[in-house]
């Protein structure tokens, strides 16, 4: 009968919890908020703007907010889950088209999303990622049904080419009335303003963080005897795996010792293989395919100096990673990366094939010579730079701003995007705001907001996950993670 | 607004006294824009325009050719007999200017040239019967279709090994309009026409192009001479559009492209995908 | 807990009674609305105006034939097959689950699931039809794994109520469930 | 704990005695299978139990007491009691109706230890154990020993099995079959009250047809086994007569039926149920085959129908031809105004109107001959329904093979031209496909060899069509035929597989195939424990046909629909058989 079965179970609520959820369902700016989180990329999708939307969700449960997260449906895992904390996940049945992002209509996406703002009473709508078409429409849809908006970008893109002139196109309409906007790094702002068009003042810079307990030296895991160079990384071409198929071959001729562990799965695999084939180095360079988020320490401890080629880099989450265990950090300095970590502990090249043998020749003649800080040491300053918790106080702060504002009525929308858009794609996404305005109003008709069963909170101040009611809800959570 | 002696540093790492959505003086100060763009010089862009001029005028030949075979005007044998000069001195100049023979030895050139002709030759029997009842309109408009695709899709940067594609489109083409010819004697000498024009002319053009490059726009404007002077004699107006064609190509387009080029806003950033610009097959190879 | 406010998800009036048989036994009977006569006629009217307009322009008399047997053949199978009057849960401490359906033809479909296979019966959120519900369901043990659930067996699923009824609901299988 | 006891509908109304059932360990549920009267000699009731415990696999023992009030009959309770001292147990169950009720009561006393007994100073041995709940449930002893519940477990060691009460109820009750054939009126030491098998002489009748059906059994079995013997000699086994035998579908028809009568005459008692259903199913459909294949040979052989049928076999045979001809001439004009290639459309045509020629002569050749062949292939009626339509079948498959050849001179051709312009389109655009990596890539050619295949695919694209139009029309032709061959099989599978056994007793007697139970609240009365009556759910229609259907080769996963038009478009052969054998090979 097409219902879509979930595995998470909760305890019996009292009536009276549920009489005071009605009591208090629209109590915004007391503080707390109730966020939903948009992304088409969440676990079990691995990535930087996975862990990002994770470990923000539960410092901000922890905060005593309530979070819940919206996200297209994986095979089939799809319905709701529960993951630690009482983190709600909405796996929505929608159409995956390219990439594991979904297709985007502006219309369809509405009916659901709707229904998981209005049970949830969200206040705040917190979109990621500018690759997601679901975020997107979740903002186009939030707006319609006057919610605060927020995006986050974790993306870098160029001006050059005719797709990006149109994404960038895209981009601007979509941001044009969102509320706030938050970039990981300053590069990062800079792109997102240009490229949209914001007033600066409206967009936040917020880095990622890294979970330090998540990335700790062990030192007795790498082999003294020898060098190992780590590169973690998708072997895609954005990431630089061609400049490292000429890295490995002019490094392994000079130094015997030097080895080289590789971790990732794509299409530019077979670029290292053919070099591995080439050189005979079949012994020191072991390629370890894709890597569960698990195994990435496990994979990190066993070397000595940790190499990034990427192309292009909003924020690289992998060089604070490597740093994390203790590594020595060589990488090409693109995009944000200049930002991420102090000079001492980075070696920054240009994205060269000489500069980065230069740079690694230099930390190994280093490395040789004892003259490098211990792992711990560098793991104890690590730590101190980013935090989930700091980068969850700074984007409460956001929200705490983004509330106190009032969202555009459709008539002021329409001129926004009319005037701000351009006058062709203005016009255009302005009917669509009224076609979706509209589609609204037919909803609202046909589901009133008020048959809508309010649903029981998971996390924020009225939670009922505590650790009597929810060892089903918990192991499923330890499952997925 | 926090006012104080302390600089904003552009670093993620450490707390800065600025609430996160401050924007400093310095914000956007890496912008930068047209970087790396070459300044166009006229008579440069109009020389390598002249390659499609004269490709655009190897098919106005090739349509003359097939038009005065199809009229009668001229005799299938006398083509023959001109298109073995043509590519009997056209060889000669290949070898005579030299840069190697790219592997291939003697042997292998008239072996390739034994495979032409004996497949053409018996094919072209064939080709009589082929599209006798498709009506005439739709083999023109096919034709037509097939040599405008071979123009569009023509590898004018480097024409020397020529494009499958273009390639087959005029290959094709060609045979269709063999195909509407009196005799098998007359598809026969078209096929070899269009072998000379559409796979050999570019190869030695290419040649004239590395090693004479003084030569070259003078044979770009023979063949356009050519085009010109073959279309006129069976219609005027035609030769008179060719012509213009001709001169907006090589002269007014190249002149539009360099004045455009003032207005070319590019921004850059540190935001820009680095690119590789090192050759790194060569660990591969 | 014969409640006038308990509406199904999409807001209609529906009918729930709890009887408790003894300590034991208890049967909770939740009746969608009835079939009304006003859409029956209103479709019984559309199709023979259908007809009838076909009839004028084909004049022949055998499409109003068939439309009048389509429609008696389509409400009985819609009697018969689809349209639900009430759906019923028995619970028997110790012995096992009851659910039965039935129709409005009075046709009744029941089935009865033990106690040792069940293991637990619970809320839950789905999605259904473009928005989310919440549903009772009884989670099925896998006989290979006593702890593991082998499938997910939804009440209630053509009344549909509310989270409101659920909960009333859930309370009186788990007070049974928590007797044996 | 609750205790559930269940209790024969039978026996609410019989008179007061001693409860004699079975416990089901580990569920708390007790199955009281009978009652026995008073008066009794404890020592015999003994003796009985032990000797139906030694013919049954039951561990029936004596559950507790009956009390049944009657008017003048008062003061049992004290005897009742007694009466737990004679009997070895654990739990004793004292069950007793009131007069004017409908619901009785029920006691359990569980034997306590020396220590209890002590403790209680009724001097008893005995204690009452208040606590406990009881649930009595009603169940129609005949109804529950008969029926089967699904899906079936058989072969299961009792471990393996789930743990389920209402199983070992029935289970338990099945078992216990012996018990129900001692007849009421035999004038032996104990009286009882159960449900009483009826008809002992019916049985008899039953009984003989058995004991006759043996030696009958028998010369089946030996007449097979000589059939088979005659099968697998080694001339039957020379490849092209194996492979002709596997596509006609008599010869598939009679492996069939040979297999169906070795699993019906086998000796060898069905002592499962889905044996014995098995053998019931294939029986019953055997037997309704043979009526209707008798039906048809009454009908066919009467008024000279065969003669009939002979005589217009030719003239149509001519008219197809005819027609076919018609058709090709047409298909070698200008067909639909398409632009047809006039030379090879000539040679087409010709070409198959050469065979239309071949096949008419053949015709002619045989007319004299089909009426005897009709009227010895009429008698396989007599084989059965099935049999007849199988070899209707073979002989469509005969009579038409020449637009099979037609097919399959299209198709190919077709195949080769689709084929050659796939990988010259490729070579057009300049990519080839790469076999290793199983993808399209680019590739640099030679220019002779653009120039020649260029030339090639130009030729192959103005003659697809001509080609295409022959391999479309002749597919139709064949598809038609193939349309009707599939009409027949499927009449001939719905005769072999379907359980007409297992149907009739779903739609005759309900509660033999039960898919679980039903309850229903009996009464409610105050101081009674709850009465539930447990009915038989008996088995949805649709999965009796899914359970007892017997397998036939109907059931192996077909083509999609996708498939076929794929197969279609590439011009591959289709076939209304599967290629089962020649992969098993």
């Amino acid at each position: 009968c097409g219902v879509l079965l979930t595995t998470a179970t909760f305890a019996p609520p009292t009536p009276a919890l549920v009489r005071s959820h009605r009591a208090t369902a629209r109590a915004a700016g007391s503080g707390r908020h109730r966020i939903c989180m948009v992304s088409d990329f969440f676990y079990p999708n691995m990535g930087g703007v996975e862990s990002h939307i994770y470990q923000l969700s539960q410092c901000l449960v922890e905060q005593g907010h309530k979070v819940v997260i919206a996200t297209h449906a994986y095979g089939d895992r799809r319905g709701v889950r529960y993951l630690t904390r009482g983190l709600k996940v909405y796996y929505l049945p929608l159409q995956v088209m390219y990439n594991q992002s979904t297709s985007t209509t502006c219309f369809h996406s509405l009916p659901l999303l709707r229904c998981v703002f209005v049970r949830e009473r969200i206040t705040v709508v917190h979109a990621h990622s500018s690759f997601s078409a679901m975020a997107h429409d979740a903002l186009f849809h939030a707006k319609t049904m006057g919610l605060n908006t927020v995006f986050t970008d974790h993306s870098l893109f160029g001006f050059a080419d005719v797709s990006s002139v149109l994404t960038n196109k895209l981009l601007t309409v979509s941001l044009c009335d969102t509320n706030h906007i938050i970039c990981v790094s300053y590069t990062s702002k800079e792109n997102t303003v240009l490229r949209a068009g914001l007033d600066p003042e409206i967009v936040s810079v917020i880095p990622n963080a890294v979970d330090p307990t998540e990335f700790t030296p062990d030192p007795g895991r790498r082999d003294d005897s020898k060098i190992t160079v780590v590169v973690v990384s998708r072997l895609v071409y954005r990431k630089g795996i061609d400049l490292l198929g000429g890295i490995i071959p002019e490094l392994c001729a000079k130094h015997p010792d030097l080895c080289f562990l590789i971790g990732g799965e794509g299409p530019k695999r077979i670029v290292l293989e053919e070099v591995r084939e080439k050189y005979q180095l079949h012994d020191r360079v072991r390629l370890l395919g894709a890597l569960d988020h698990k195994d990435v320490r496990d994979v990190l401890v066993q070397g000595h100096i940790f190499l990034n080629t990427s192309l292009t880099e909003a924020f690289c989450m992998a060089i604070v990673e490597g740093a994390s265990c203790g590594l020595q950090v060589v990488s090409t300095c693109v995009g944000g990366i200049p930002e991420v970590l102090p000079d001492e502990m980075v070696t920054l090249c240009e994205p060269t094939v000489r500069s980065l043998c230069d740079g690694l020749e230099i930390v190994i003649a280093r490395q040789r010579s004892g003259s490098v800080p211990s792992p711990a040491s560098i793991h104890r300053r690590v730590e101190t730079l980013y935090t989930w918790r700091n980068v969850a106080e700074r984007t409460e702060k956001v929200y705490n701003r983004v509330s106190g504002q009032e969202v555009l009525s459709l008539d002021r929308r329409l001129t926004r995007l009319t005037s701000h858009c351009g006058s062709v794609a203005g016009a255009i996404f302005a009917f669509i705001a009224v076609l979706n305005y509209l589609f609204l109003l037919l909803l609202q008709w046909l589901i009133p907001d008020d048959v809508i069963d309010i649903a029981i909170d998971g996390s924020g101040p009225q939670s009922c996950w505590t650790q009597t009611s929810s060892k089903k809800g918990k192991r499923k959570a330890n499952q997925i993670l | 607004p926090p006012c104080g002696p302390v600089e904003n540093k552009k670093v993620l790492y450490g707390r800065q006294p600025y609430p996160d959505n401050y924007v400093d003086r310095r914000f956007l100060a890496e912008l930068r824009r047209n970087v790396g763009v070459q300044q166009l010089r006229y008579w440069s862009v109009a020389r390598e325009a002249g390659l499609v001029g004269q490709q655009v005028s190897c098919v106005a030949v090739f349509v003359a050719l097939w038009s005065s075979l199809d009229g009668g005007a001229l005799p299938p044998a006398a083509l023959l007999w001109g298109g073995l000069l043509a590519a009997l001195l056209g060889y000669g100049l290949h070898g005579a200017l030299g840069g190697g023979t790219g592997g291939r030895t003697r042997w292998a050139d008239l072996q390739s040239a034994a495979i032409f002709l004996a497949f053409t030759f018996g094919f072209s029997p064939v080709l009589k019967t082929l599209t006798e009842s498709v009506s005439t309109d739709t083999v023109y408009a096919m034709s037509a279709l097939m040599l405008l695709a071979h123009l569009l899709f023509f590898p004018y940067a480097r024409p020397s090994p020529p494009g499958s594609l273009s390639l087959n489109a005029a290959l094709f083409g060609s045979v269709c309009l063999a195909s509407r010819l009196p005799g098998a004697l007359h598809a026969f000498a078209m096929l070899t026409w269009a072998l000379l024009l559409f796979a050999l002319w570019p190869c030695l053009l290419q040649r004239l192009r590395d090693r004479a490059p003084r030569a070259f726009p003078w044979a770009a404007a023979l063949v356009s001479l050519a085009g010109v002077g073959g279309l006129s004699g069976l219609w005027p107006g035609g030769s008179v559009l060719l012509l213009l064609t001709l001169l907006a190509l090589t002269l007014a387009c190249p002149l539009l492209l360099v004045r455009l080029q003032r207005h070319k806003d590019n921004i850059h950033g540190p935001w820009d995908e680095a690119e590789i610009r090192e050759d790194l097959s060569r660990f591969l190879d | 807990m014969a409640d006038d406010s308990l509406t199904d998800i999409y807001g209609n009036r529906i009918g729930v009674a709890c009887r408790c048989h003894s300590d034991l036994c208890r049967e909770v009977t939740v009746s969608g609305p009835k079939l009304s006569l006003r859409s029956v006629l209103v479709y019984t009217c559309g199709v023979w105006l259908l007809a009838y307009a076909a009839f004028c322009c084909t004049e022949n008399t055998a499409v109003l034939s068939c439309a009048i047997i389509l429609t008696l053949v389509g409400l009985m199978v819609y009697i018969h097959f689809f349209k639900v009057d009430h759906e019923s849960l028995l619970i028997i401490g110790s012995l096992g689950v009851q659910l039965s359906s039935s129709y409005a033809s009075g046709r009744e479909c029941t089935s009865f699931i033990e106690m040792s296979k069940i293991k637990d019966v619970v809320i839950n959120e789905a999605v259904y039809m473009h928005r989310v519900i919440y549903y009772l369901c009884i989670l099925i043990k896998d006989p290979a794994d006593p702890h593991a659930v082998s499938s997910v067996l939804p009440l209630f699923q053509s009344s549909k109520p509310r989270l409101k009824c659920l909960i009333e609901v859930y309370k009186t299988c788990q007070e049974i469930l928590a007797q044996s | 704990m609750v205790l559930k006891i269940f209790f024969p509908q039978c026996c609410t109304t019989a008179d007061s005695g001693l409860l004699v059932g079975c416990w089901i360990p580990d569920q708390d549920s007790a199955v009281v299978l009978a009652v026995v009267h008073y008066p009794f000699i404890p020592g015999q009731v003994k003796r009985y139990l032990t000797e139906i415990r030694s013919q049954t696999d039951v561990d029936l023992t004596v559950l507790g007491s009956w009390s049944m009030p009657k008017e003048g009959q008062e003061g049992m309770d004290s005897f009742l009691k007694d009466l737990s001292t004679i009997f070895p147990h654990s739990r004793w169950l004292q069950l007793s109706r009131e007069i004017g009720k409908r619901g009785f009561t029920c006691q359990v006393v569980r034997k306590g230890g020396m220590f209890l007994k002590e403790q209680a100073k009724e001097g008893e041995g005995s204690v009452r154990d208040e606590n406990e709940k009881v649930i009595i449930v009603h169940y129609d002893q005949r109804k529950v020993m008969l029926s089967q519940l699904h899906p079936v477990q058989e072969g299961v060691s009792h471990s393996k099995m789930e743990q389920s009460a209402l199983r070992a109820v029935f289970h338990t009750v099945a078992q216990s079959h012996p018990l129900f054939f001692i007849d009421k009126y035999d004038d032996g030491p104990l009286k009882l009250t159960h449900w009483q098998s009826e008809g002992r002489e019916a049985s008899i009748i039953a009984e003989l047809v058995k004991q006759g059906s043996v030696p009958v059994c028998k010369l089946l079995t030996w007449m097979l086994s000589l059939w088979s013997w005659l099968g697998s000699i080694r001339l039957l086994n020379v490849p092209p007569v194996r492979f002709i035998s596997s596509k006609l579908s008599t010869c598939v028809q009679l492996g069939y039926r040979t297999e169906h009568l070795q699993t019906v005459s086998s000796t060898r008692k069905a002592t499962e149920h889905m044996e014995f259903m098995r053998k019931a199913n294939i029986f019953v459909s055997f037997l309704l085959d043979m009526a209707l294949g008798l039906l048809l040979i009454a009908w066919l052989y009467r008024e000279n129908r065969i003669g009939k049928l002979a005589s217009t076999l030719v003239p149509v045979a001519d008219h197809v031809a005819k027609e076919l001809r018609e058709l090709l001439e047409w298909l070698m004009g200008a067909p639909a105004g398409l632009k047809m290639n006039r030379a090879l459309d000539q040679v087409l045509g010709r070409f198959f109107i050469y065979h239309i020629h071949l096949w008419i002569s053949y015709i002619h050749l045989m007319s004299p001959f089909i009426e005897m062949i009709l009227w010895y292939v009429g008698l396989s009626a007599c084989l059965g329904l099935t049999f007849a339509l199988s070899v209707l079948s073979d002989m469509v498959a005969l009579l038409t093979f020449h637009i099979y050849c037609f097919y399959v001179y299209g198709a190919r051709l077709y195949c080769l031209k689709i084929y050659g312009l796939s990988s010259l389109w490729r070579l057009f655009r300049g990519k080839k496909w790469n076999v290793l990596r199983q993808r399209v890539d680019s590739c640099s050619y030679d220019m002779d060899q653009l120039f020649i295949g260029t030339l090639l695919f130009t030729i192959l694209l103005f003659l697809l069509p001509t080609t295409a139009l022959y391999y479309l029309v002749f597919t139709l032709l064949r598809l038609v035929v193939v349309l009707f061959q599939g009409l027949i099989h499927l009449a001939v599978d719905l005769l072999n597989s379907f359980p007409l056994f297992a149907m009739g007793l779903r739609v005759c007697r309900p509660y033999r195939l039960a898919e679980g139970v039903k309850f229903r609240v009996l009464c409610e009365e105050e101081g009674t424990p709850l009465h539930l009556m447990m009915e038989i759910n008996p088995i949805k229609v649709s999965a009796v046909l899914q359970y007892y259907r017997t397998p036939t080769y109907s059931c192996y996963p077909r083509d999609s629909w996708m498939a076929l038009c794929k197969k279609l478009f590439v011009g591959e052969l289709i076939y209304p058989w599967k290629h089962k054998t020649t992969k098993t090979d």
